[in-house]
């Protein structure tokens, strides 16, 4: 880590710390989802962004972690003497023996293969967990409550925003110290060559192990950190759909950057708290965002990011800058206009629009949108958005060739490597 | 530098939260449904019989000097996920929540109430829970905040038992077919408990796996060989809709006694093989003595009620005849006092008197028993078929006793 | 060095076999390695040098027979195994890390070495006996100005030098380099012929080569592989005035 | 006997279903090495397709325009979009198939709702074929067991009889070569993928109107097509069929079988005690017979990746 980033890094733990207290109940309740989803995302790309293993089923680790928490509360809850700030431990626990278990098969394979196994596993859990009401609690689950400790009483929100932010903070710097150790170079030349690295004298599926158990171990402290600021978990925890979302937010933040899986992270689940009660299609929005990722910026955020402060000296800000304003204004013109059909068909197609249609006797009466009334008939509700798009095609594809071609200066004049496609590719 | 700063916001954060309950306060009622995922549709339809319960609330001049306030929020079919959205109603000073679409959801709600009222006296919230029919909800985790708003199996099968044999079409022998989770359970225990009530064998019974199971098939061929007259099951979903087009695509000649057969789709989906079924369910529109309601929430929403809308209305009404005997006086509303009218609250819906049960707070009301017909005063799904009344069943005789698991702590008052 | 090792060969294959489904690739294969000295292992396409090489060095178990590494048996164990017990090997197709620069290619051998293997509880760069030693490694095969750069941005030469380096880095006695100047110039194989002698000083040296003038200028012995038997293993002059191996090898060769 | 017998047809039926969503990603996974995880959206999208299609143009234009749309569907997302993320590894590919799926199932909720539409088989469809044992069997599902096994058919006699089949073998193996030989490969892909997303289409337009067409049928059977195709070893059209029809057989066997793991232990005179631990010991084999397909599914992963009939790599 350079200064700037420690720097960078101190000054954002200080608004972590210090900020949140302003907040209100809801975002204070935000910040907890987003540290976990951090932590989660963080593991997961251990093993997908260190070690080149893509897993479909970390939900399993993060389930494990959040259910052995749980049982552990319910023994504080009963009793038992163990501080309330350690229950992560026992997730942790809990994801570390099931994460070498489970690690053991699946890195007997690569590739595709890994992926299916892992997605076998988890979705062996999902569809037994419910069987199993002694453990998992039946499709309920099982809840238990969080008990004071040392005169803290883990009943508010803030309380369990700096537990959970303790906890996410020192997780999130063990694994960076892992990538310093031995093993945690040894673990970027297992993704980078496996077979060398038995032919160096490694036991490439021991070491593989070892980094699916570390992985698996801190998701299931991120997901007893969910369990205790839950105070529940049930079977679902397991479902593919959990596995699916820490997936998507790696490769949206970026998986080739330590810290791109945070970024990711924070903008998923920052969006579906404000958006997910505004607008019924917010998953439409959240899978178009991960596909457009995906074709123009294969590496993520993260990866772009690190792409532009990797090639800092090189490039002229106030020549690029420009450009990149330009082409935001296209991509903020698309996406006005990509908002304003999906939410016209939300409307036009949604069963109170039939209804106002047999109301209207069969005609297509005006609907109501951002607080205008429009009419399906009239053309000019359907030029606005076909305005919005092709203005900003074409305004982001004019600006998408000027930065090219500042870019390809820039090249010429260094000859550094070029990971990323495009830089205005955003 | 930072302690201070904490200090200091923890001072102006329980500022804030005191100056804000001075004023006239409105009441704030959130809505936590499934509004995406794989329940949505439930979902949604519940969402709307709240607001429009809410809307009559405010047309005959609100609560506490403002119009009652209805949030929604979507937990997307997840337990974590309400969690989650509980949180959020919680900051914004939501005092009733409701949920319908899911028993595990209801679960949980339920369990984040009782735990928010331990840790915030005196800022109690209610879950008015419409539609989780777990029994363990006025079992095992039987609460004063908790209302339910709906049936439980037991409701439902004795409804069904009692109609079906008045009318002689249950026959002597029945089967059982269930989802493998707590409500199916629930159901093939309430079809053996009621066996001898209604004269009937249970001749097999089988669980399965819920909404994974894509070829009923194998599963009529194990009915058939048990030769049933009569096929209690408590599906939902495609589940439903899949064992009775195997049924009808199998040619076996069984009545069906379901809970959901009124979801919407279902009827058009499965064609003539709906014909002659039975269902037991909260509401239907064709056993109102008038249609005086069904018009006034078509007028209202556009649409009949026609799945879940008709008891969650009756729940808003319900609320309202309770708030009717409170006055704050425009000062802080004290939700405690509003559940203790809930509990005295009589609500006369237009098939019959509803009326909460003090011990485990289940709610004492009308079944309504129906059967599948053509040419029915209400057409469902835009089809010639519809539900046709066979017995409203009342609800001193649908009820059933009081689960020795719950064990309601009522607030020292 | 003492008696005893001096006469136990170095690397000794009786009567190995291999055979893929119905193909014989080897067949009956015997060969003696003496410590120390410089052997190569030449043979037309496809007489399989490579399987040979898989073989001893644990990708593939041999079908039949017994390879001994200074008296042990090593025949069928997992490459790690046979890495730990003394015998490196180089690729033919550079086999690197690629997104690793070339400091960290190398150390990852080293620290194999060191029983840091699977450290996770210590920082990397804080390994000064490990460091020094990727080092000198580092020197030694001449890539010191390198050392930040991604292995992947090398040039063509200086991986096959990298590939070499990584062979020498777990410590191995026995070193095992697969046709280690395909691909190169005469000036370069040259300098890597000069290279490979300086840095197995000391060491017993298996390769396979096609260049016949680094097969003269380095090795004391030659075998000839040819449809997976051994015709012959002598002296480099010997092998080139042997008849046999003229007609089926050097003249298919001069013929190309 | 009885009960045998009508399992056996039934699980045939229900396996030569899943053969037909599956040939199209064997197809795919086979040819061009991509693991489509939008194809049970394929699938889906066809029975959605035919619905809007037959409701005003009849059954059977439905039938023969899904497959259509689809196909054209898939052809653009192998020309357009799956080059764009090609460089960064068949990860990326999956990913962005992933992407995609969760894109049309939100575009469906979107224009179709999230009720199940009402998409039925014409009603001159709708008769028994003939009566076992006093049960009706359904014509329709032998409708949809002879259109899996013409498709079978079809694909196997394409793949290896033809001259395009032959050449998209030989374009899987060694792109550059067949490329080198004068066949235009980009094309060849691009209807490798249209033709398996076509067939994902055809099988959801088939099926769509024997079963509930609702916007979870993608990913109801989506993770059992995954099973089947793996079980039946990646790539291999053969292995699909025979693992379509061992998990149909399979499924339609085990409800009518009371087994638990208790219960095997009876034989050895511990069931009881087993009963007494409960947990994963007393569960019956009906009712978790949809966890079965994916125990088998890792088992077939760890014991033998290739599958029953793939070809080891």
């Amino acid at each position: 880590m350079t200064s700037i980033q420690k720097i960078l890094l101190a000054l954002l733990l200080v608004l972590l710390i210090a900020v949140p207290p302003f907040l209100g109940l809801g975002w204070q309740n935000a910040l907890i989802n987003v540290l976990i989803s951090s932590l989660f995302a963080l593991a997961f790309n251990l093993l997908n962004g260190q070690a080149g293993l893509l897993s479909f089923g970390h939900a399993a680790y993060f389930g494990v972690g959040a259910f052995a928490a749980l049982h552990l509360m319910i023994a504080v809850e009963d009793g038992l003497f163990f501080p309330t700030p350690l229950l992560p431990l026992a997730g942790g626990l809990a994801g570390l023996v099931v994460g070498v278990v489970a690690g053991y098969f699946s890195t007997m394979r690569s590739g595709v293969y890994f992926a299916l196994v892992t997605l076998a596993i988890a979705e062996l859990f999902h569809s037994l967990a419910p069987h199993l009401e002694g453990t998992f609690g039946g499709e309920a689950g099982v809840s238990s409550m969080r008990m004071p400790w040392m005169g803290l009483g883990f009943g508010t929100i803030i309380e369990v925003y700096y537990l959970t932010l303790g906890w996410v903070v020192l997780c999130g710097l063990a694994l960076w110290a892992y990538t310093r150790t031995p093993f945690g170079r040894l673990t970027l030349a297992l993704r980078d060559n496996e077979q060398r690295v038995k032919f160096l004298g490694y036991n490439a599926h021991y070491a593989k192990v070892i980094v699916f158990a570390v992985s698996a171990m801190m998701t299931g402290v991120a997901g007893a950190l969910l369990a205790i600021s839950n105070e529940t978990a049930n079977y679902s925890l397991f479902s593919g759909s959990v596995s699916a979302q820490v997936v998507l937010q790696t490769f949206v933040g970026g998986s080739t950057v330590f810290f791109g899986p945070v970024i990711g992270a924070t903008v998923f689940t920052l969006f579906s708290f404000l958006i997910s009660d505004l607008t019924r299609s917010w998953l439409f929005y959240q899978g178009l965002i991960f596909v457009l990722v995906m074709l123009y910026a294969p590496t993520g955020i993260g990866g772009v990011i690190g792409h532009h402060i990797r090639n800092r000296r090189q490039l002229d800000l106030a020549k690029i800058g420009g450009p990149y304003l330009v082409a935001l204004g296209g991509g903020i013109l698309i996406a006005a206009g990509t908002v304003f059909l999906t939410e016209s068909a939300e409307v036009l197609f949604g069963q109170d629009y039939a209804m106002a249609r047999d109301g209207a006797s069969g005609g297509f009466p005006a609907y109501d949108l951002f607080g205008l009334s429009w009419s399906p008939l009239n053309p000019v509700t359907w030029l606005v958005p076909l305005v919005l798009l092709c203005g900003g095609v074409f305004i982001l594809i004019r600006a998408r060739r000027v930065i090219d071609r500042l870019w390809a200066r820039k090249d010429e004049a260094t000859t550094a490597d070029m990971t990323v496609g495009a830089g205005g590719k955003e | 530098m930072t302690k201070f700063a904490f200090g200091a916001a923890m001072a102006l954060g329980a500022g804030t939260l005191g100056a804000a309950t001075s004023q006239a306060e409105p009441l704030k009622i959130g809505i936590i449904e499934s509004l995406s995922g794989s329940q949505t549709s439930t979902g949604r339809l519940y969402a709307r019989a709240v607001k429009y319960g809410v809307d009559r609330i405010n047309a005959a001049g609100g609560f506490n000097g403002e119009p009652v306030q209805v949030t929604e929020y979507d937990n997307a079919g997840g337990a974590s996920e309400a969690a989650d959205k509980f949180r959020q109603a919680v900051a914004d000073g939501v005092n009733i929540i409701i949920q319908g679409a899911s028993s595990a959801i209801a679960g949980q709600l339920t369990e984040d109430v009782r735990k928010h009222n331990l840790r915030n006296p005196g800022k109690e919230m209610i879950f008015m829970n419409l539609g989780g029919e777990a029994m363990e909800l006025t079992g095992d985790k039987c609460q004063f905040y908790h209302f339910r708003f709906t049936t439980t199996a037991p409701m439902r099968i004795t409804a069904l038992v009692n109609a079906m044999k008045k009318s002689d079409a249950l026959g002597s022998k029945a089967y059982a077919i269930n989802q493998n989770y707590s409500w199916g359970k629930d159901v093939q225990a309430a079809v053996e408990a009621a066996a001898s009530e209604g004269g009937y064998e249970v001749v097999g019974e089988v669980l399965h796996d819920v909404n994974k199971i894509q070829d009923f098939a194998p599963f009529v061929a194990r009915i058939k060989s048990a030769e049933p007259d009569t096929v209690f099951t408590g599906n939902w979903s495609n589940d439903l809709l899949l064992l009775m087009k195997a049924t009808g695509d199998a040619g076996l000649d069984v009545t069906f006694a379901t809970t959901f057969l009124d979801q919407p789709g279902n009827i058009a989906n499965a064609g003539q093989t709906a014909l002659g079924h039975y269902i037991a369910n909260n509401y239907d529109n064709a056993a109102t003595p008038t249609n005086e309601f069904p018009e006034a929430y078509k007028a209202a929403t556009g649409a009949y009620p026609i799945f879940v809308e008709g008891h969650s209305t009756f729940a808003l009404g319900q609320l309202q005849e309770a708030l009717s005997t409170l006055d704050f006086k425009g000062g802080d509303i004290n939700v405690t006092d509003i559940a203790l009218a809930l509990e005295n609250s009589v609500y006369q819906s237009p098939l019959g008197p509803i009326s909460v049960r003090k011990e485990d707070h289940q709610t004492i009301r009308p079944v309504v028993v129906s059967k599948v017909v053509k040419g029915a005063k209400y057409p469902a799904d835009g089809t010639d078929m519809g539900f046709e009344t066979v017995e409203v069943i009342p609800g001193e005789k649908a009820i059933y006793p009081v689960q020795d698991s719950c064990q309601m702590k009522r607030p020292n008052a | 060095m003492n008696e005893i090792t001096s006469q136990t060969p170095a690397l000794q294959l009786s009567d190995v076999s291999k055979s893929f489904g119905p193909i014989d690739v080897l067949q009956g294969l015997n060969l003696d390695i003496r410590p120390g000295e410089r052997h190569a292992v030449i043979g037309p396409n496809g007489a399989g040098k490579s399987t040979l090489f898989n073989l001893i060095s644990g990708m593939f178990a041999p079908s039949s027979g017994d390879i001994r590494l200074e008296g042990n048996s090593i025949g069928g164990l997992s490459p790690h195994l046979i890495n730990r017990a003394g015998l490196a090997r180089s690729f033919q197709i550079t086999n690197i890390f690629h997104r690793m620069t070339v400091f960290e290619n190398l150390r990852i051998g080293v620290m194999a070495r060191h029983q840091v293997r699977y450290g996770l509880f210590r920082s990397a760069a804080g390994m000064r006996r490990v460091n020094d030693e990727t080092a000198d490694v580092l020197n030694r095969v001449g890539l010191e100005a390198r050392a930040q750069s991604m292995a992947g941005d090398l040039t063509y030469s200086e991986q096959r030098a990298l590939e070499i380096g990584m062979t020498l880095t777990t410590g191995a006695d026995v070193i095992l380099l697969d046709e280690p100047t395909a691909g190169m110039s005469r000036e370069e194989t040259a300098k890597a012929a000069e290279l490979i002698r300086k840095v197995t000083e000391g060491k017993t040296l298996l390769m396979v080569e096609h260049d016949m003038s680094v097969v003269f200028s380095l090795c004391d012995r030659v075998s000839v592989l040819v449809y997976g038997r051994i015709l012959a293993t002598d002296t480099p002059e010997r092998i080139s005035a042997n008849r046999e191996v003229q007609e089926a090898y050097l003249g298919q060769e001069g013929a190309q | 006997m009885e009960f045998a017998i009508i399992s056996t047809l039934n699980g045939v039926t229900y396996g030569l279903l899943l053969f037909m969503v599956s040939a199209g990603l064997t197809l795919i996974f086979g040819m061009m090495g991509v693991l489509n995880f939008a194809h049970a959206s394929f699938y889906m999208l066809g029975a959605y397709v035919a619905y809007a299609v037959s409701s005003i143009f009849g059954f059977w234009t439905g039938i023969l325009v899904a497959p259509i749309v689809v196909g054209l569907v898939g052809m653009a997302v192998e020309r357009f979009l799956l080059p764009r993320v090609h460089a960064h590894g068949h990860a990326h590919e999956l990913l962005l198939t992933f992407g995609l799926a969760l894109i049309i199932e939100e575009l469906i909720k979107l224009f179709f709702g999230d009720f199940p539409v009402n998409y039925q088989m014409p009603e001159a469809l709708r008769f028994s074929a003939f009566e076992i044992f006093g049960t009706g069997y359904p014509f329709y599902r032998m409708f949809i067991g002879a259109v899996a096994v013409i498709m079978f058919t079809v694909l196997w006699l394409l793949l290896t009889r033809t001259r395009t089949g032959i050449v998209v073998r030989a374009a899987e193996r060694l792109p550059q070569m067949a490329e080198a030989l004068g066949h235009n490969i980009p094309i060849v892909f691009m209807f490798v993928f249209g033709t398996g997303a076509a067939l994902a289409g055809l099988a959801g337009a088939v099926a769509g109107a024997f079963y509930p067409t609702n916007p979870n049928m993608g990913i109801e059977l989506g993770v059992i097509v995954f099973v089947v195709v793996v079980v039946g070893g990646l790539g291999s059209l053969k292995g699909s069929l025979v693992a379509s029809l061992l998990i149909g057989l399979f499924s339609s066997f085990a409800v009518g079988l009371d087994w638990s793991i208790a219960g095997m232990f009876d034989v050895v005179g511990l069931g009881d005690w087993a009963r007494s631990v409960g947990g994963l010991l007393t569960l019956e084999l009906s009712s978790v017979s949809a966890t079965i397909p994916f125990a088998l599914m890792l088992i077939v992963l760890l014991v033998r990746p290739a599958g029953l009939m793939g070809e080891r790599n």
